[in-house]
């Protein structure tokens, strides 16, 4: 059956709204929350590949044999961590750069910068 | 007892759940903000408060019900306490509550200008 | 029953996302992110029952105490936020609101 | 939407979202993580940087057709790419049939003969801190890195007479929140207890150095918000957590020497015991109290440079501040 894969199509189609906010959108702060959903599409990709069907969270107890896969859910869990890092890194770029030039519109900024030169 | 512990359980569920519901149609239907928050504020406490409940008299063992005793405070606690902010920067901040509109609709013109003139006059007082 | 409370909570979280997208006054918002905080603590105590493993409190414990953190914080924010900056201020504090009626 | 507030509440509901989802998918630790960091801090620090960059977006936007035809071909192309892809929830995908059985049969004592290597029985936290050590070591170098980052960008001078003038403000506007300081102040101490329950449970359940680490930040924040920055920088200092962050890298890094020491591999705990399992569980206790030392106070470094940044424009705009409400006041009373 192809609906097997939906999870799949709805990481694509949040990864594509994110991509989208990115490219599309001048505002640097709007910019950051479109990194920050493509960052949770990918997420979502890792952890619906560790489900296992019939699986159990990977806490050992007795009585529970099938477990989902644990891997995924480490390389997520820490790049959730390094994830909120580097988000502020970026909104400390932008709080320096809305100082430096007086706003954060991308095409503004620009400007400035042409009339600069 | 077993049947009567499931039984209560299930109605503490259900009530929980209904009570869900209203806070929930409550928060899209009401006319402004201060009535939305009532239904909030009042059915997402006893609406957890019930779910929990019904929750408790189904765990198994004692960790379990622990850990659920300190949500329900915890949301006892806070729920609450967030309300009040709530409320309260809203109204710092100078959002009307929707009171007088009805009547001042039924009445005049006259009156409505009266109506809305008072609480801005308080406000640019309190809020130099 | 604990799959009827889940579906329950599942709708009113949508209307709550509903004010959130909707809601013409801050506070509206901070409003609807609070209850679906709440909510979102009540379906994660539930689905640990549903999926029989309800060792699992700890999150939901998480979720209550971040919610009210964050709660806390917009209304801490959003007490200096610069509304006088932007040209429609009076608008966006008071007129959905009385539209609404 | 223009209203980049509405933005921000929006992300904080999709990031309590996502985290359900984990739980549903049976990812309790990652829930854990997503629910203090993506709920909580991030909505925290996009909030304070609104505040400190403008509410609204007034750009109009050019035309998105270009855009929108990238992401629509990227999109065909990835969905086209999904086709080869094994089915949701399938036990025989290639993601699970490599290196993870092994870890579970090596966490499950006794089951396949296997013997038992770390014993953990929180699979994930055995796999973070022990098989994947020198990633988590990174990921813990990166996050100080980070924090050093956000210190050289927005770190301020900060003037002694601004301080008088900063605290009140503070005074002013924390007159109002009584109840709420109340609330708080009993809450605090149990924050802290939970924070410690979940740093050291979490060989056992959910949790980790990563998630108390976010919630012992939380609950400073919590403190710094409501009783203002400077009463809480009294309390925490600033040199100290930029000294306990850097503590923090080197205690992971000097588990791995001592396992060197003892005549080990870096970051082999087996040698730290003379039981491989008891040296085992020694070394994830260390090591996640060394990333959650690290993950504190660079939380608590982002976020007191960001408040910090925002109190000194306050302070030096206060007074064009003051006018503008006065006149917003004015124009409302009209």
């Amino acid at each position: 059956m192809i609906l097997g894969l939906y999870n799949y199509w709805v990481v694509v189609v949040l990864m594509m709204t994110g991509f989208y906010i990115v490219i599309a959108q001048g505002n640097l702060i709007k910019k950051i929350v479109g990194l920050n959903i493509f960052q949770t599409s990918v997420f979502i990709l890792y952890i619906s590949m560790a489900k296992v069907e019939g699986g159990s969270a990977p806490i050992l107890t007795d009585g529970i044999s099938q477990y989902s896969n644990p891997l995924p859910h480490v390389l997520i869990l820490t790049a959730i961590v390094v994830g909120i890092a580097t988000t502020s890194l970026g909104l400390a770029l932008a709080v320096r750069i809305k100082e430096a030039y007086g706003s954060i519109e991308e095409d503004e900024i620009q400007d400035r910068d042409n009339k600069e030169c | 007892m077993d049947t009567v512990i499931s039984i209560s359980s299930a109605f503490c569920l259900l009530l929980g759940s209904f009570l869900c519901l209203t806070g929930g149609i409550g928060i899209l239907r009401f006319p402004d903000f201060y009535t939305r928050m009532h239904a909030v504020g009042v059915s997402d406490t006893s609406a957890a408060g019930m779910i929990l409940i019904g929750l408790m008299l189904q765990s198994p063992d004692g960790i379990v019900i622990t850990k659920l005793v300190i949500i329900l405070l915890m949301l006892l606690f806070i729920n609450p306490a967030a309300s009040h902010a709530l409320a309260q920067a809203a109204m710092q901040h100078g959002l009307k509550p929707l009171l007088d509109k009805k009547e001042s609709d039924k009445n005049n013109g006259h009156n409505e200008t009266a109506h809305d003139r008072t609480p801005n006059e308080g406000r640019s007082l309190s809020n130099p | 029953m604990l799959i009827a409370a889940t579906i329950a909570i599942f709708v009113v979280m949508i209307l709550a996302i509903i004010r959130g997208v909707v809601g013409p006054t801050l506070y509206d918002r901070i409003l609807a992110v609070n209850m679906f905080g709440t909510k979102t603590v009540l379906l994660i105590a539930l689905l640990g029952f549903v999926m029989g493993r309800p060792d699992f409190l700890d999150i939901a414990m998480v979720y209550a105490l971040i919610n009210f953190v964050s709660v806390i914080g917009v209304l801490h924010f959003s007490d200096s936020f610069e509304f006088s900056r932007s040209p429609h201020d009076g608008i966006q504090e008071n007129g959905p609101a009385e539209k609404d009626s | 939407m223009k209203d980049l507030f509405a933005v921000v509440m929006l992300l904080g509901i999709y990031g309590l979202l996502s985290a359900s989802f984990f739980v549903s998918m049976d990812a309790v630790d990652v829930a854990f993580t997503e629910a203090s960091v993506g709920a909580g801090i991030s909505t925290l620090l996009m909030l304070t940087t609104i505040t400190m960059v403008g509410r609204y977006e007034h750009a109009a936007r050019h035309k998105p057709t270009l855009a929108l035809a990238v992401i629509l071909i990227t999109g065909a192309l990835l969905i086209y790419g999904t086709l080869d892809m094994p089915y949701f929830g399938s036990p025989h995908a290639p993601a699970n049939l490599h290196v993870a059985p092994q870890y579970l049969n090596d966490a499950v004592p006794g089951l396949n003969n296997s013997k038992q290597e770390v014993g953990v029985p929180n699979v994930v936290t055995a796999v973070l801190a022990s098989y994947r050590g020198f990633d988590t070591f990174g990921e813990a170098a990166v996050i100080f890195t980070a924090g050093v980052g956000v210190l050289a960008l927005l770190s301020v001078v900060r003037r002694p007479e601004e301080d008088a003038e900063i605290d009140a403000i503070n005074d002013s506007m924390h007159q109002q929140h009584l109840i709420l300081r109340i609330v708080i102040k009993i809450l605090i101490p149990f924050i802290f207890l939970f924070a410690l329950y979940v740093q050291f449970h979490g060989d056992y359940g959910p949790g980790g150095g990563f998630q108390a680490g976010v919630i012992f930040a939380v609950a400073i924040i919590l403190y710094a918000m409501l009783f203002g920055l400077s009463t809480a920088r009294r309390v925490i200092n600033q040199s100290l957590i930029q000294i306990l962050a850097a503590v923090g890298v080197l205690i992971y890094g000097s588990v791995g020497l001592v396992s060197i020491l003892n005549g080990g591999n870096f970051l082999d705990y087996s040698a730290l015991s003379s039981d491989p399992v008891a040296g085992q569980h020694l070394g994830i206790l260390v090591i996640e109290l060394g990333v959650g030392i690290t993950v504190t106070s660079v939380m608590l470094i982002i976020f007191f440079n960001f408040a910090g940044r925002r109190e000194n424009r306050r302070v030096s705009g206060s007074v064009t501040g003051n006018n503008s409400k006065n006149s917003s006041a004015t124009k409302a009373a009209r």
